[in-house]
């Protein structure tokens, strides 16, 4: 049996009254205030600020019952495929919350440091190491803005050259973001279909690649968990017709540790720290996207870099054909503390270890999942990487519950859903990765939830279609949150 | 060849029955689809350090870091601001730290709460009535406005203060130049530091998509001037972005009071540790204005109801405008973003409060007039501008760079260089003070300066 | 709408699998365990262990899951009579939990710890000026340790001066440590009755008195939540037979800043610092009961004692009348530093606000309360304190529904019951503290629930005696635990 | 006067409305039944310090302590032993660190699982039956121990080993000492530090309760003998209570083995922080014997269904042993007790787990057995007794106050002056290294020791 924690809990703006605080100020040796209450002229004065009034033991308990009614990795299996969601190490969290890191600013001189740089210069080099790629920007707040950055630098390779390319080319299998950063860097986006078995239609590329292609973003394991084996045939394919290759990391868990993509055609790289290298979501961030590149792009990366010089550590600013910023500073600090740590917890033996245990999970999944009366697995046999996609497409035909449905019914048995409707090749979709951190005996709940589902599918379907019921809320009402009429996006909204 | 670890279970005495069941001898048989390019990766050991180990490495490398903490003075951002011990306590929690982008909203009430929460304090301190979940920073915030203006109005050019850092107009043009908008700068004024009105309208053209200001502006400077900017700009029928820092507006009028339609700040001061400027957050709102809000880029939550109308519940809203949807129509490409520190910022505004707010506003602000009091010195020390500063302030001091090293013998970390953003500023330095110095702390700074300058 | 949250969660020992592991020792450098492997003879060698084999995911998924089916007062209302339930400061666990806290050697030298001994020092002169007394050990673990203690120390002052005094008299009302701990300090326990008033029957005192008389023991307000206003006169009669007067200072929150047990004629005080201090409980400790003396017994407490001389501070072992050791080292030193900083938060003017709201808080129940059918406020009218003992005797003997099934329908709620059956002289007693962390918002749930459970234990007893529903586990079979038959006191005991 | 705190809610708006509800003026009317003597606190502000100032203050203080941490080699505990960073992540969850002692046990399944888990896992250690949820620390396990024994055995008199600190034996005796028990000293050998057998046969006789014994000694000695003394208590009626460090338990064999009938332990070894010594967990456990158990001290969780008898769960059981029903005729007074670092040691145990506990056993003998080997230096360092140790081990040292002041210069702190506790081991120093010292650090110590001798 599962429950989830319920608390009806107000907004904060409903708790609270007047008078009351959450924080005192008072301190001793202070400059007086009274002094300076008359500098702010009228005109620029605000009136009236209405944030709510409570005490610190109000606010204590409203975020502690709110995170109660939250789902994470800690409570158990996040399978969310394309979300990599690993066990988050605790000692990371203490390394990255140290002074030595928190209380660091960017504008003390580097030789006061050293310490940051040295870890960020070792971190570098590692995730060179790792990805097969000659240099990397650790600057990028996400895998998206890592996206947008490798964009850039097609862009001003290009440019350099004096090649005016405007194409990019996507697989139908890719990520939102792919096409979005593509189009955020001024690209046309250009699909290629995914085959049968798969892979990338190769034959398709082949005619889509043009003396406008300015590149091919892809991911490899791609968004079916498929290893798209013939990796180096496309790269040679873009590369002759004058593009560039860029790797989307999200997937680099199917493969860390057993194959780089700088071995295998790509000239450009980011990596998720928050996937394959267990830094926390976060509920949805901070995350890090650095970004790899072969030697000849280099110049072209974000400034500043860091450098080793005689045993010192310094920044090089000094890069002409550089892109510029994509953010203030030299990336997510705390984000890259983590990731440090984790991959000196791994060493190559454990990154190793890392995907070839993830992958077997999801080949085990797999193969118990295809069993299953109204799930398939499409797009052949070949083996799974880090994550697979289900169809529910039988089930939805034969009885009208949808992948969303059994996405609902799986949250009623503790059990948090996959990813679901993507990618958007596969009809109802239902994306699981399971990590290296799961459990078999987890996986084995899954199966059998997805078997009990099923089967209630056939004999019960409205049963199931009334699912959740032992989350904190039952199935929410989606469409009113974005209906012009009925939406709500703030408490001011709500209130008026 | 290492077979366990402790952070994967099944690496362990069920591995060889889930390869029985996969039809397989080996992990390596799972991998035989991969053309094998031998390689080492030298930058790693091979074999893993257990957890003592990694933090004795780990604590040395970062031994090599002095921590100046508040003795740090340096201007610009990140600031040390107080943080109240709860913040880190919530948000340490896992269900909140190791938890995804509520996609399952059932399951997801908590965090999706907090966001929504999280939209609804930024809106209330910027006078708006929409925002969005967190942008990656403020820069990322000013061009994703940019853009988002570019969309609203079908227009090109976009007006930004010259008075901002490089970094920022880097990132700005970064975002912009591929969607052919063009940046334009305001002039400053070379009394007050704010926006000149005269020679914006002169600037100011048919093309202009949106105007961006900042109050402060980025060398602490309030500005009068932007009701006249805002105006200025919806005369020509350009969008007006303002961009504020969230503390000072226990104090100062909001964006939404100064007709911006569109608000942004940095959100670091609220309850963020600067981390070497690693922990960032943008914050990005609106009027509800559909045309606008449809144009918003990022997670936004809205409220809804359960399916029976019984109840209240937080889903995420206009997934219509983003990437995972729209695919390169996107409004941006924005994804994972700065969520759990849009928390830590949600806990740190509630416990705040009202009246927390608006002396942390007002007690910053006497700090920084009566630090720039003190530095003064005549015709070795002066402001660089006239006007109320708040907690950043520009001061042009004789032989800065020498000082800066004084100042660093005594265990602080003066101004930051604004020579290099603004060479017209020759010997000037941006520094900083919040409401966590004390009166005797920022005499420490100001009496090594005049020291260092041979004064008493 | 309440829902704790529910995972049916195995025993640590009914997890994991052969061969998973929590942590990795690894390490560069190591001194190679080989070489000694053969150190230990066979004859002191261990064969089996049985420990669980569980993985980092799974320990840290574990105690996550256990700790939501945990109430705590991060989530609402905790009012147990006489455990003074505060906010516990989330500053003073950072502070507590600093590296020159925790990473302290007490074997270190003075000179490089005399931030610990400066915050003991300064400790020990605010205890003493907050409570009236001289001088203040911080060494007991907690209040029964530091009610030992006071009772060691009345011993020895009598032995001292030849006086073999073997009678602690308690009233009724008292805690069970007094009579615990004056028992294990080798006294007679005479026990004085409450009179109908709430106050200790002072003619009864009076008979009771003797050449006998070691000392008294109360706590004042008493744990009727009543001030004992005759405590002066109480002191007299005591010491004019030659006893000490003891004060336990559990109950301190109702007094603090208020008036001080040094000026009412107490010679020896614990402070309970996890009660009125704002420690945290943890769940039943750790916590500390320092004990402070008058001038005159200076010299019976515990060594060492830190003293200051030139700006320095030093411990002090050259204590001759000392009754030595209560325990290893110097005290819960982190909980010392979580009472230090909680002190600095409050000022003077904090503790008073803290004791007059916390009674405010008690009346204002009273008051509501004491109009519900069936429950009633025994021992008469006088204004209470930081806590009052409500009774349903009246309830039991119409309805039967008991304090017990009470106590388990306010559970229901999200509501945490009172203490119950304590103290033992009111029958059916529910005694509530709400402390001055506690919101009036919640103290009127408390009387809405009371008034509701109190109608339906009118209507429908039976089904407030099937309550809780909504806990993680319905009521429990406590007798089942602790019958020689079924006792289960450890896994090993359960699964032979 | 103050009227509003952030830990006090109802110093607010709503401090009138309830008032007025008690039918009081003001909050002094309820104070009125109190005789009032004026008094002052001089040593606190009379207002409150807000959160940032009081963590300066709380700061500066503290920043007058030295922290050695592991270059600390202090025998006789606390010690430093690795402390997974999971450890203060779970027992910082309000929901542990905020409860009481689970009277409630329907909301309290959590920590008293914990509870029972702990108990389940000393059981498992100690190779016992029954085990309680922790006692302050071992001196008072001990003591608690001896009491035990009296009331089992109706006997007066406990023997102790000659060789423990001067702490622990006044502990002992001022728990002893009121009820009339005896304390005697068994002495120790002179060539290896255990309890010389011969010698207790001679002071054992009828009138004993029971004899204590620890293993690894105080002095951090391997002692055969153990099996020995607990077969002559035995034989003499008398109990036998076997004191071991938990962390040697991975090697050694535990207590029930070796015939104890009740087994103590230090439990600060397992994951928690030294901390000045203020972080202690006495650990007590016993054989599955009525007439024992029933004698225990301290609370103890037991498993039970629920009425309806579906589901498990846990109570605490045998309340009527302790001192809120039994009131004077309890087993103990103990009541707070040191609960949250026993579910510390419950997560450290639970990670470690088997093979973890193994190796850290022998790591810390290698360590240790490596340290006193290096640290040897004819004629002018030599180990004190002849044996294998266990993390302490005990090295008389040629002038050694010189040499502990000379280690001190190196940045680290040397052995436990062991002269103050046995006047007999002049020169005596008491040194412990554990697993987190790697062969470097432990050579650095050795060296700074010759070096100050004017060795190598
Ligand atoms: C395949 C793929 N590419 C790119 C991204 C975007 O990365 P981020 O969320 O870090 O911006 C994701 C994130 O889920 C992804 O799954
Ligand atoms: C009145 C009273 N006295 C003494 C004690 C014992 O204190 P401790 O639990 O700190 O040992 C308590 C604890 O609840 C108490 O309420």
């Amino acid at each position: 049996m599962y429950r989830q924690a319920l608390f009806e809990e107000p907004l904060i703006f409903e708790l609270g009254k007047a008078g009351r605080v959450g924080i005192l100020l008072n301190d001793e040796n202070q400059v007086p205030i009274e002094q300076y209450e008359g500098a702010i002229s009228k005109s620029m004065r605000r009136e009236k600020l209405n944030l709510p009034e409570v005490s610190q033991v109000e606010v204590t308990r409203h975020f502690t019952k709110l995170s109660q009614m939250n789902w994470g990795v800690d409570l158990g299996p996040y399978p969310l495929g394309s979300c990599t969601m690993k066990y988050n190490p605790r000692l990371n969290e203490d390394l990255a919350t140290r002074e030595q890191v928190e209380q660091m600013h960017p504008r003390q001189s580097v030789e006061s440091s050293q310490g940051s740089l040295e870890l960020m210069f070792r971190l570098e080099r590692a995730l060179s190491s790792i990805t097969g790629m000659d240099e990397f920007t650790l600057q990028p707040a996400a895998g998206a803005q890592g996206e947008l950055t490798g964009c850039l630098i097609i862009r001003k390779y290009h440019r350099k050259r004096g090649d005016h390319r405007d194409e990019i080319i996507i697989p139908d299998s890719a990520h939102g973001t792919n096409p979005a950063s593509a189009a955020m860097a001024g690209f046309k986006v250009v699909v290629v279909r995914t085959s049968e078995d798969g892979y990338i239609d190769l034959d398709m590329l082949k005619c889509a690649v043009s003396n406008k292609t300015a590149g091919l973003m892809m991911t490899n394991p791609n968004t079916l968990g498929i290893f798209e084996n013939k990796a180096c045939e496309i790269a040679e394919v873009v590369h002759r017709a004058g593009g560039l290759m860029y790797y989307d990391g999200a997937n680099l868990q199917g493969i860390v540790g057993r194959a780089r993509p700088g071995d295998l055609g790509f000239d450009i790289a980011h990596i998720n720290l928050h996937k394959t290298f267990s830094t926390p979501h976060g509920g949805g961030g901070p995350g890090a996207g650095p970004v790899g590149v072969k030697e000849g792009l280099s110049g072209f990366l974000p400034v500043p870099m860091v450098e080793q010089k005689e045993g010192k550590y310094e920044f090089n600013w000094d890069r002409p054909d550089s892109i510029g910023k994509i953010r203030e500073d030299y990336g997510s600090f705390p984000i890259l503390v983590r990731a440090y740590a984790y991959l000196l917890s791994m060493g190559v033996e454990g990154l190793k270890l890392s995907s070839g245990i993830a992958v077997l999970n999801t080949n085990y999944f797999a193969r118990k999942v295809s069993g299953i009366r109204g799930f398939s697995v499409p797009f052949g046999n070949a083996i799974r990487k880090h994550e697979v996609v289900i169809s529910a497409a039988d089930i939805m035909r034969e009885t009208g519950v949808s992948a969303y449905d059994i996405s609902k019914a799986l949250l009623d048995k503790g059990l948090h859903a996959p990813t679901i409707y993507f990618p958007l090749i596969v009809k109802e979709a239902l994306m699981f990765e399971f990590t290296d951190a799961e459990l078999k005996e987890n996986i084995d709940l899954y199966v059998e939830a997805l078997e009990d589902i099923s089967q209630r599918a056939y004999t019960d379907p409205s049963g199931v279609k009334a699912q959740p019921k032992n989350t904190s809320v039952g199935r929410l009402d989606e469409v009113r949150a974005s209906h012009p009429r009925t939406m709500r996006l703030s408490y001011r909204m709500h209130s008026h | 060849m290492i077979n366990t670890h402790p952070y994967i279970p099944n690496a362990s005495s069920v591995t060889k029955e889930m390869l029985r069941v996969v039809g397989v001898r080996g992990l390596d048989d799972l991998f035989v689809d991969i053309p094998s390019f031998p390689f080492e990766i030298d930058e790693l050991l091979p074999e893993p350090i257990g957890e003592s180990g990694v933090k004795r490495i780990v604590e040395e490398t970062l031994s090599k870091n002095k921590v100046y903490g508040t003795k740090c003075f340096a201007g610009g951002g990140p600031w040390f601001h107080f943080i109240p011990s709860a913040v880190r306590h919530i948000i340490s929690r896992g269900e909140f730290l190791t938890s995804y982008t509520p996609y399952q909203a059932e399951v997801s009430q908590g965090i999706l709460q907090a966001f929504f929460e999280f939209q609804s304090l930024i809106c209330e301190l910027y006078d708006m009535e929409v925002a969005n979940a967190s942008m990656y920073d403020l820069s990322t915030a000013v061009a994703e406005s940019a853009l988002l203006c570019a969309r609203v109005t079908g227009r090109k050019k976009i007006i930004i203060p010259a008075c901002l850092p490089w970094e920022r107009k880097s990132v700005i043009a970064n975002y912009t130049e591929p969607q052919g908008v063009l940046i334009e700068e305001a002039p400053y004024s070379k009394e007050n530091g704010g926006v000149d009105l005269e020679r914006l309208k002169e600037v100011i053209d048919d093309d202009v998509a949106g105007v961006y200001v900042e109050n402060p502006s980025f060398l602490g400077m309030i500005d009068n001037g932007v009701k006249g900017i805002v105006e200025i700009s919806h005369d020509s029928g350009a969008l007006a972005v303002v961009g504020c820092d969230p503390l000072s507006l226990g104090v100062l009028k909001p964006p939404g009071e100064l007709g911006a339609d569109v608000a942004v700040g940095n959100g670091q001061p609220l309850g963020i540790a600067p981390a070497m400027g690693g922990n960032t957050l943008g914050i990005m709102a609106c009027r509800e204005d559909p045309g606008i809000v449809r144009q918003m880029p990022g997670r936004i939550v809205g409220m809804t109801k359960t399916a029976d109308g019984r109840r209240r519940g937080y889903v995420l809203a206009l997934s219509t405008r983003e990437q995972h949807i729209r695919r390169e129509k996107a409004t941006s490409n924005i994804c994972t973003n700065q969520a759990l520190l849009a928390v830590a910022a949600t806990i740190y505004l509630s416990m705040m409060g009202r009246t927390g707010l608006a002396s942390i506003s007002r007690k910053i602000i006497a700090n920084t007039e009566y630090a720039k009091d003190r530095m003064r010195m005549d015709e070795l020390i002066e402001p660089i501008f006239q006007g109320i500063n708040f907690r950043d302030f520009a001061m042009t001091i004789k032989g800065a760079d020498d000082v800066d090293g004084k100042i660093r013998e005594k265990g602080m970390v003066g101004g930051r260089n604004l020579s290099e953003d603004f060479p017209e500023m020759k010997d000037g330095r941006l520094f900083a003070v919040t409401e966590v110095h004390t009166k005797k702390e920022i005499d420490e700074l100001t009496s090594s300066i005049h020291e260092a300058l041979g004064g008493a």
